[in-house]
């Protein structure tokens, strides 16, 4: 089917106009948006099937072949990353609806569809500066859903997320602007072509755009020293939104894989893979501070979003490791990290609710409902987050580490993802031990019990944990083969540009 | 496939599979856990046994899968002698727990929480003495971390409990993860981090340069998790556990997981100086240090736990030494600490159980009470002490033998024969006062309870244990020599040492030192009143629970310093970092390429205009940045900015940028009109003079930065894609204006991004108004009442002529767009205006009274038509957004053309006025509403 | 020329920069607008300066200015426009919230860091 | 001669925008600076569209009129522009030249 | 001799733009400021006519023209919330 | 009907030259979509247009513009010299004019042409749209500069509007 590769994209904005026309009638506008989540999830699967052959699909909008045209293109991760942003989507969503989220203002379901809109845009767009206007279109999104609801420290937090995001845009525009002004070219496969032909006497302003790209996508994928929007942002969304943005993050890792990997690799000379020793660093520094973070937290979901930082921060050092080992594992880690991020923010929600007027904060509380399965629950994605065995956030991280290995500073590596592993297990048992074990009648009145949707859709994305270690074989052989045609980047510019010269 | 390639890994993982079970059983009765644990442990035991005849027969039984071969993992397991060993001791010992804490555990404590605690637990001791990869026993060693820590924390309400178990996790799972990289780099030495590869290749692996890190690495997993000096502070501390948990974890499994380790890596890493030095050095000071504690804790369990400390830290000691028969001896006493050291807490179980008490001061004289388990106790504690007769006396005289061998070897060694022999005495004397102060020693003082003895099935468990104390004792060679000749063959992996054990080995040293032993440990309990003064003065000094409190306390606060210190809230912080490092990374990137900074492309002459534009744009951008404190001035200079780019672009040939930006900035100034009425008029002037000139200093390089940049390129020729659109636009797109055919044709996927953007926000602003309220300032920012009169006539009267002239201009913009500036983007923006204009001039009432297009579904319409444009095409057989266009000829009117792409510009246009219009009105609206409020207060 | 160009794309960073790190929601917004109007212009003098030649298909052209920066700058300034809007209502509301135009919402922080000491 | 024609009106018209800066620059008060860009906006901007308009009329051979249309709107916003900016200063009170003469015609 | 007239012409509005800018930057009150600014849009449809002659191109002429539509918006707008604040109600 | 369908018909001329003066064109195409235009747009913009304008004398209008011109021409030289000049001579002054016009786009046109005409500025207009403000930039004699708003300006307008 043609389209296909379109689909992703298309869907979630005829989507998010149509949620438009619903008006106010929420039960419609579930009932519509879950259809079209269900829609998205078929698309997704048959994308990634298609993709799974090893071919790239290209799809050539307006039908004017690239480099000219805008082209969108399917390959293995782009696909990998879709189907995970749906199902993320879907246990945000579902959860969202269980707790009446979307009920608290207007357009959360259209916001929530163009949010995806933007995500999937961003994963398949083959050209730089379509890759900004999906930024921009998932970021101005993902500020409506921010603060949808309202509330004083959400205001603030938004307004410092929107704030930096619009410093970074700028900075993707001059980043943008000077790659074109050298390459004279948008097209990523194209610019990657270009590349190998630079001369050395324009090197020196390549690089100095590369790394400026490399300061925007850092901004996104919550680098060192940029990450400051994300532990405020992340506390105060609300649940399904944070949750949900917990691939926010990895589209701008997925931004330094697809443009950094490919206009930035092998075939760059000089210039190839500059920019893998600054993610190393910085994802270094990043962990070590995300890990102090979790440590100096005093709510949990400021605890969550460091967290969240710190796998983040364990992808930056992955990729910055730049073999074919470490990409693989970075992959794994990525969806695992995604999905248990979202179970976690929604899993804190839960608590904070049901702790009532004790909140998230780090006090003793009130017993709460269902305190056992709660508790359970929270353990197990503590273990997976943490990087604990033997579920798949372990097992990403051994991946991790052995590709680590073959590098010159595998120690300082080594030593900074297991020293942090350990503070944030530290801290991990002082929270579930205060919300848990110190739990107590006489802390005050207990909220109401948790909806089952809401807590189904909290181990619906749980269930990840154990499937990624029981199908790790299977899903290692995917991450490798994703990684062996990620690292090809000569066939990826010779797919993206074969039907360049013939008129449409 | 048979059964016996398939057990190895169901006798681990059957218990994981049981926990959910016995925890469910809970529900039906409380009894029916303990039931559920005995059956999966026995079980397990069955599936386990028929395997047993492998390690019996010299042979080592492998089973594998592959799970992640990217990272060495297999799911592999192994079975031999040491694995059989001590899946033996962890499952009879288990079995005898279970049985235990079923009479243990009282009414209040969930039966099902602790048999499925412990169930997991026991699975994850299998998993570790089973396994073959080295990955996957850390898996389950970490998972002995978290299975502890749910047993020692099992009374949760208790405070001690939930620290000791933090600790205890802290501790060994920061062990753990040392012992992770340990492993790693043994995998990486190795090229496998199977056990069959990584024990073959010890010589290579002590002769790397990586051999001392991965032995410090190893040996941090295995002295935290066995409590070894110094990280020997948190066991004492897992005893708020309840007694069957110490039972089992800290006599016969977790802290012997680490000695395991030893024993396993035995062959990979022993024998060097380094070994020596680090495993005996460990082991003796711990060995010394917890028979001296031992002595001085008046609590019952206390004395076990650091007795415990000591027996691990001889058993490491032994391992130290790196010779084969230290290797028997050491096995040797794990299989003898494990008997008598479960008996003994469990006798401590009961005695609490029974009395209600742990303090040794206070439990006098119980030998009347419970004459059964008093004896069953002094049996225990003689073999602890090592009494002849029992199995601790054969495997400490062993140790005496290997200790004087070790001493023989260099100079100062002669120590350890004598310190050994100091830490014998203590031992001993630990063990008298655990018979001496309980059961003898006068009456007991005000117990909470009334001691008798517990229920039968209680002792049984340790009744087996005593008989076993004794039988080995007796029998040494008879009951535990096959047993241990395997274990040790599968430690060394070469064939057993010829041992022999024996009750009487004549007349020799260790004899001696034993006798000497059993002398002055009676004499240090006579005199343990001396001891006990002396400790007291000493205690606060040397504890280290204090001391890891205070590390982490320490981290803590750093950890909070460091955040707070960079993640400090502050909006100017987070974006003074990005500026900075967007700089830094531009100069970075250009100096680590030797390229020269400018190219030689020909430049431009300067032209007056040029000149003066760039002057008037400098003011005026200056202006805005020094007077910003005064808003509404900043506002018309930034005013004159945007006028002036918008001039430059004209300059510059970009008509329709041009256009759009003096739209734009229209429409720009009156949305900051509306807001500035809510925020002050003036800003308060910034007390902290550095920071301006700091922000003053970044600016100066962010803008020379950006200068540089600028200039680099244009200094540069380039070659373009953009041929291509200049030679496409007409017969490919059908327009003259190629801007706009990129916008709408060639690039419209960008266009449609876009306008969702600009939906977006529209969309997000209406949902942000919802609620907000701002009062209205009653004055102006001198002081002022405001103006009386809302709607001065004269500029109503032409604004409203004005609207269908501006109606006209836009409907000329939009249709000429495709050939000539113009398109639907500024035709939106001035019909934007035009609506604007009328809501300024008229009021918001009168104005939504005659525009009945709700504005929302302008955008959406605005949206539908754009995107139908690309599904038009794609019915057709074409990708989204595919554009056609043709000429028809109509009489009079005559030739003109029809192009899809006006009709995705018609969406464009819709969508910006919707966007445009909603976000202002909605914010006019505000002020209304403000203003509404604030009459009816005055009313 | 294109030295002068540069420098009034560097003084309109430099002055965007400037405001951008202002303590006001207000300076914030017109430092991020001095910004875009910088990048703005940057972009377009990506496609190289030209003068006098057209981005209208005409017979008597003698040559045409790049095309493409132009369309990519009108993309980005509407783009700019909204985010602007967007940011400029969000102050508003945290005006409305927090009860003051700081960015970080002084009375809050202040409030915050009291109950905790 | 049209030459000299299209020469002056350019003239005309650049001069008459400079008077009505110098006005707006020198005049000592702001209701008097007020008169400046009003002579800008009719005589100076008429002068220079109506060159414009002859020299294309006579460039391209097709009478080009539209220039006529920004002096139109020109002349129906600049006035409200003046009128509004003079309302909003009587409303604060800008300060006057004190020689400033009040007439009120009618009241009696 | 247009020529000649063009480059007049330039030098003299340019001068105007310059003593329109010095207006905005002396102030002294906000209705000097946004008269400035109204003065430049002015100055500036009689600049974008000048390049059109002098580059033979119809291509500032809408510029000029929206200018003339819209300029007196910021102006107006400024000038109703110098007299009401609240300039949409 | 015609009033619905044309509800402006001398706006909807008026639009039609500016169509035509727009695309600079008489082309056939341009003339009737101009034609098009000139009814849609009055037709969807109707409401914001309240009450009929009508012109009674269009001889007159012609002729006032004629005059109002002029007048801009004449009085932009002599305001030339009164700005180049020295300006301590000049003699600013508020004159408050008491209106006869009464329909609000008579005296919006009077005000405008106030305005235009270079030396006075229409001011301001009083709540009861009695008098209108005006400022001039030097008078020399006020009854000269009323008489001649009056006569030239504003009896025109009566008589366009009016009369
Ligand atoms: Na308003
Ligand atoms: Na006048």
């Amino acid at each position: 089917m043609m389209h296909l590769t379109a689909l992703p994209v298309l869907l979630p904005l005829i989507g998010g106009f149509l949620l438009l026309f619903t008006g106010r009638n929420i039960q419609l506008q579930r009932q519509l948006h879950l259809a079209l989540m269900l829609g998205l999830l078929i698309v997704s699967g048959l994308a990634l099937q298609t993709a799974l052959t090893g071919q790239y699909s290209l799809y050539q909008l307006g039908n004017w072949q690239p480099p000219f045209g805008i082209v969108l293109v399917l390959d293995r991760l782009s696909a990998m990353l879709v189907l995970l942003t749906t199902l993320l989507a879907l246990g945000a969503l579902v959860y969202a609806i269980a707790t009446d989220t979307d009920h608290q203002g207007p357009h959360f379901h259209v916001l929530f569809q163009l949010q995806l809109f933007g995500l999937n845009g961003a994963f398949l767009t083959g050209d730089l500066f379509n890759l900004f206007v999906f930024f921009e279109v998932l970021l101005l999104a993902s500020y409506g859903l921010l603060l949808h609801g309202g509330g004083r420290l959400r205001t603030r937090a938004g307004l410092h997320y929107v704030v930096i995001n619009l410093i970074g845009s700028t900075l993707f525009l001059f980043a943008v602007g000077t790659l074109y002004g050298m390459l004279g070219t948008l097209n990523i496969a194209d610019m990657a072509q270009r590349m190998a032909q630079l001369p050395a006497e324009d090197q020196g302003v390549v690089a100095a755009a590369g790394l400026l790209l490399l300061v925007v996508f850092g901004i996104k994928a919550a680098m060192f020293p940029l990450y400051l929007w994300l532990p405020a942002a992340y506390a105060q969304a609300p649940a399904a939104v944070a949750a949900l943005f917990a691939i926010m993050t990895k589209v701008g890792l997925y931004a330094i894989i697809r443009v950094h990997g490919t206009v930035f690799g092998e075939q760059a000379g000089a210039l190839a893979y500059i920019h893998s020793q600054w993610l190393l660093l910085l994802g270094m520094v990043t962990l070590a501070l995300a890990a102090l973070g979790v440590m100096a937290s005093r709510g949990l979901r400021e605890q969550v979003a460091y967290l969240v930082l710190a796998s983040v921060a364990t992808l930056l050092i992955a990729i910055g490791l730049n073999t074919a080992e470490a990409l693989a594992a970075s992959l794994y880690y990525l969806v695992h990290s995604t999905l248990i991020a979202g179970a976690m923010f929604l899993l804190a929600d839960i608590i904070s609710r049901s702790r009532a007027a004790m909140q998230d904060q780090f006090i003793p509380g009130p017993v709460l409902p269902n305190i056992i399965l709660i508790g359970s629950v929270f353990m197990l994605i503590a273990i997976a987050m943490t990087g604990m065995p033997p579920l798949s956030g372990f097992f990403g991280k051994v991946m991790i580490l052995h590709a680590a290995l073959a590098h010159d500073w595998y120690a300082a590596i080594v030593a900074v993802i297991l020293v942090s592993g350990l503070l944030m297990i530290i801290s991990m048992a002082r929270t579930g031990s205060l919300l848990f074990y110190k739990a107590h009648e006489s802390h005050g009145e207990a909220g109401p019990a948790s909806k089952p949707l809401a807590v189904a859709a909290v181990l619906a994305l749980l269930t990840a944990a154990p499937l990624l270690v029981v199908f790790a074989q299977p899903f290692t052989a995917f991450t490798e083969t994703t990684t062996a045609q990620l690292l090809n980047t000569q066939a990826y510019i010779e797919a993206v540009l074969s039907t360049a010269g013939d008129l449409p | 496939m048979s059964f016996l390639s398939v057990n190895l890994p169901l006798v681990a993982l059957l218990p994981f599979f049981g926990a959910p079970l016995a925890a469910f059983a809970a529900r039906y009765h409380r009894l029916a856990s303990a039931w559920t644990a005995g059956l999966v442990t026995i079980l397990s035991l069955l599936f386990l046994l028929p395997s047993a005849r492998f390690p019996f027969n010299g042979d080592t039984l492998i089973q594998s899968w592959d799970w992640i071969p990217a990272a060495g993992l297999e799911f592999a397991f192994r079975l031999d002698g040491l694995a059989l060993l001590f899946a033996l001791l962890i499952l009879v010992i288990g079995l005898l727990i279970v049985i235990y804490a079923r009479y243990y555990l009282s009414d209040r404590d969930s039966m099902g929480r602790f048999f499925a605690y412990l169930l997991m637990f026991m699975g994850s001791m299998l998993g570790i003495v089973l396994s073959e990869n080295l990955i996957q026993l850390l898996v389950f060693w970490e998972l002995t971390s978290l299975t502890s820590f749910l047993l020692i924390s099992y009374w949760q309400h208790r405070q001690d409990a939930r620290q000791g178990a933090r600790m205890a996790l802290a501790i060994t799972g920061a062990g753990g993860l040392a012992l992770l990289a340990g492993i790693l780099l043994i995998g990486h030495v190795v090229g496998s981090f199977n056990l069959t590869d990584v024990l073959a290749a010890g010589d290579e692996i002590r002769a790397h340069s990586l051999y001392l890190p991965i032995l410090l690495l190893i040996l941090l997993g295995v002295f935290t998790k066995s409590a070894q000096f110094p990280f020997h502070f948190w066991l004492p501390h897992a005893m708020a556990a309840p007694t069957p948990v110490s039972a089992y974890l800290h006599s016969a499994t977790m802290v012997k997981a680490g000695i395991f380790l030893l024993a396993r890596l035995f062959p990979a890493l022993s024998g060097t100086t380094e070994w020596m030095w680090l495993v005996g050095g460990a082991g003796l000071l711990t060995l010394i240090l917890g028979a001296y504690t031992a002595l001085v804790k008046h609590d019952l369990k206390g004395l076990l736990a650091y007795s415990t400390l000591s027996h691990l830290g001889l058993i490491t000691l032994l391992f130290g030494f790196s010779t084969p028969m230290a290797t028997v001896a050491a096995i040797f006493h794990i299989i003898n600490h494990a008997t008598f050291k479960a008996s003994l807490f469990m006798v401590a179980g009961i005695i609490d159980h029974e009395t209600g008490t742990r303090d040794m001061r206070r439990l006098n004289g119980l030998l009347k009470y419970m004459p059964h388990t008093a004896v069953l106790a002094m049996i225990a504690a003689a073999a602890m002490a090592g009494v002849p007769l029992l199995n601790g006396f054969l495997s400490k005289e062993m140790f005496f033998e290997q200790a004087v061998l070790a001493s023989d070897t260099s100079m100062i060694t002669w120590a350890i024969p004598v310190l050994v022999t100091l830490a014998a005495a203590f031992s001993v004397a630990y063990s008298i006062r655990f018979i001496h102060d309980v059961f003898f020693n006068g009456e007991a003082k005000d117990l909470p309870k009334t001691p008798h003895e517990p229920p039968r099935f209680m002792k049984i468990p340790v009744d087996l244990l005593v008989v076993l104390c004794l039988v080995v004792g007796i029998a040494p060679m008879l009951v535990a020599g096959p047993i241990l000749a395997v274990a040790v063959s599968g430690s060394l992996q070469t064939a057993t040492p010829d041992f022999s054990i024996a009750l009487w080995h004549g007349f020799n040293l260790p004899l001696l030192m034993s006798v000497i032993a059993m002398a002055a440990g009676v004499w240090l309990y006579w005199q343990r009143q001396i001891i006990y003064r002396l400790h007291e003065q000493l205690n606060e000094r040397f504890d280290g629970k204090a001391v890891f409190d205070r590390l982490l306390s320490q981290i803590n606060g750093f950890a909070a310093m460091i955040t707070r210190r960079f993640d400090k809230g502050s909006l100017q912080h987070a974006a003074l970092w990005i500026i900075g490092t967007a700089v830094l990374a531009g100069v970075i990137g250009f100096a680590n390429q030797s390229a020269p900074l400018f190219g030689e492309r020909a430049l431009l002459p300067i032209d007056a205009i040029s000149l003066m534009l760039v002057t008037g744009l400098i003011i005026a951008s200056v202006l805005t940045a020094v007077l910003h404190r005064q808003r509404l001035v900043a506002l018309i200079t930034i005013g004159v900015v945007g006028l002036i780019v918008a001039l430059g672009f004209v300059k510059f040939s970009a008509p329709d940028l041009a256009l759009t930006q003096l739209s734009i900035e229209i429409v720009t100034i009156v949305l900051l009109l509306l807001a500035l009425f809510f925020l002050p008029q003036l800003a308060p002037a910034e007390s902290d003079k550095t920071r301006l000139w700091r922000d003053g200093g970044i600016a100066l390089l962010a803008g020379g930065a950006v200068s540089v940049l600028a200039m680099a390129v244009l200094s540069r020729d380039f070659m373009p894609i953009s041929g291509f659109f200049i030679e496409n636009s007409v017969p490919g797109g059908g327009g003259t204006n190629v801007v706009n055919v990129i916008l709408v044709d060639f690039r419209g996927f960008d266009t449609l991004g876009e306008i969702v953007v600009l939906a977006l926000a529209g969309l997000g602003i209406f949902a942000m108004m919802r609620g907000l309220k701002l009062p209205a300032p009653k004055l102006d920012f001198s002081g002022r009442d405001w103006s009386n009169d809302p709607h001065p006539p004269i500029m109503q009267t032409l604004t409203r002529l004005l609207f269908p002239l501006m109606l006209m201009v836009a409907v000329f913009i939009f249709l000429r767009g495709h050939n000539l500036p113009g398109g639907g983007f500024i035709a939106g923006l001035i019909a934007s205006v035009a609506l604007i204009a009328q809501y300024l001039a008229n009021g918001i009432d009168w104005t939504s009274d005659r525009l009945r297009f709700d504005m929302h579904k302008v955008i959406g319409f605005g949206l539908l038509i754009a995107v139908m444009t690309g599904v038009v095409a794609m019915m057709l057989g074409y990708p989204f957004l595919t554009s056609a266009f043709t000429y028809l000829y109509w009489p009079v009117v005559g030739k003109f053309e029809v192009a899809s792409a006006i009709a995705f510009d018609i969406g464009v246009f819709l969508v910006v006025v919707g966007a445009t219009v909603m976000i202002l009105v909605q914010l006019g609206k505000l002020t209304h509403e403000a203003n509404h409020r604030q009459q009816q207060e005055q009313k | 020329m294109e030295w002068l160009i540069a420098l009034a794309i560097g003084v309109m960073t430099a002055c965007g920069v400037f405001l951008t790190l202002r303590p006001h929601t207000f300076s914030v917004v017109l430092g991020l607008t001095l910004l875009a109007y910088a990048v703005n212009v940057f972009l377009f003098a990506m496609g190289r300066l030209t003068i006098g030649q057209p981005v209208v298909i005409d017979a008597t052209a003698t040559g045409y200015a790049d095309p493409l920066p132009q369309a990519l700058v009108l993309t980005a300034i509407v783009i700019a426009f909204g985010m602007t809007a967007f940011l400029i209502v969000l102050a508003l509301k945290a005006r409305s919230e927090l009860g003051n135009d700081h960015v970080d919402g002084l009375h809050i922080s202040n409030k915050k860091n009291g109950a905790r000491r | 001669m049209l030459e000299w024609l299209l020469a002056a009106l350019i003239v005309i018209g650049a001069f008459f925008t400079l008077v009505g800066s110098i006005g707006l620059y020198k005049l000592p008060d702001f209701y008097m600076r007020l008169h400046g860009p009003t002579k800008a906006s009719t005589l100076g901007v008429g002068a220079v569209l109506v060159a414009s308009a002859v020299y294309f009329t006579f460039k391209t051979g097709d009478v080009s009129l539209h220039e006529i249309l920004v002096t139109l709107f020109l002349f129906i916003t600049a006035p409200v522009s003046a009128h509004l900016m003079a309302k909003a200063a009587l409303h604060i009170q800008v300060k006057q030249l004190e020689r400033t003469r009040q007439t009120h015609k009618g009241q009696d | 001799m247009i020529h000649t007239a063009i480059m007049i012409a330039y030098v003299m509005v340019g001068l105007a733009f310059v003593l329109s800018l010095a207006r905005l930057v002396k102030g002294p009150e906000l209705p000097d400021r946004i008269l400035a600014l109204d003065t430049l849009y002015i100055n500036t449809i009689a600049l974008l006519i000048l390049l059109g002659i002098h580059l033979g191109s119809a291509m500032y002429f809408e510029a000029a023209l929206l200018i003339a539509v819209m300029g007196f918006m910021g102006t107006l707008a400024l000038s109703k919330y110098l007299l009401r604040g609240d300039i949409m109600e | 009907m015609m009033r619905r369908l044309l509800p402006h018909p001398v706006l909807s001329v008026f639009l039609w030259l500016i169509w035509l003066l727009l695309n600079n064109t008489m082309a056939a195409g341009h003339v009737v979509l101009g034609a098009v235009l000139a009814v849609f747009i009055p037709w969807l913009s109707s409401a914001f247009w309240p009450e009929q304008v009508c012109i009674k004398k269009p001889l007159v209008l012609l002729r006032y513009i004629l005059v109002v011109l002029w007048s801009i021409i004449v009085a932009n030289i002599n305001v030339a010299r009164l700005i180049l000049g020295r300006s301590d001579k000049l003699q600013p002054g508020f004159i408050s004019l008491e209106l006869r016009l009464q329909s609000p786009v008579g005296i919006s046109m009077l005000s405008n042409t106030i305005s235009l005409t270079p030396g006075t500025v229409s001011c301001d207009l009083s709540d009861d749209r009695r008098y209108l403000l005006i400022h001039a930039l030097h008078i020399d004699d006020v009854e000269a500069i009323i008489s001649d708003i009056q006569n030239r300006f504003e009896q025109p307008l009566l008589e366009i509007f009016e009369s």
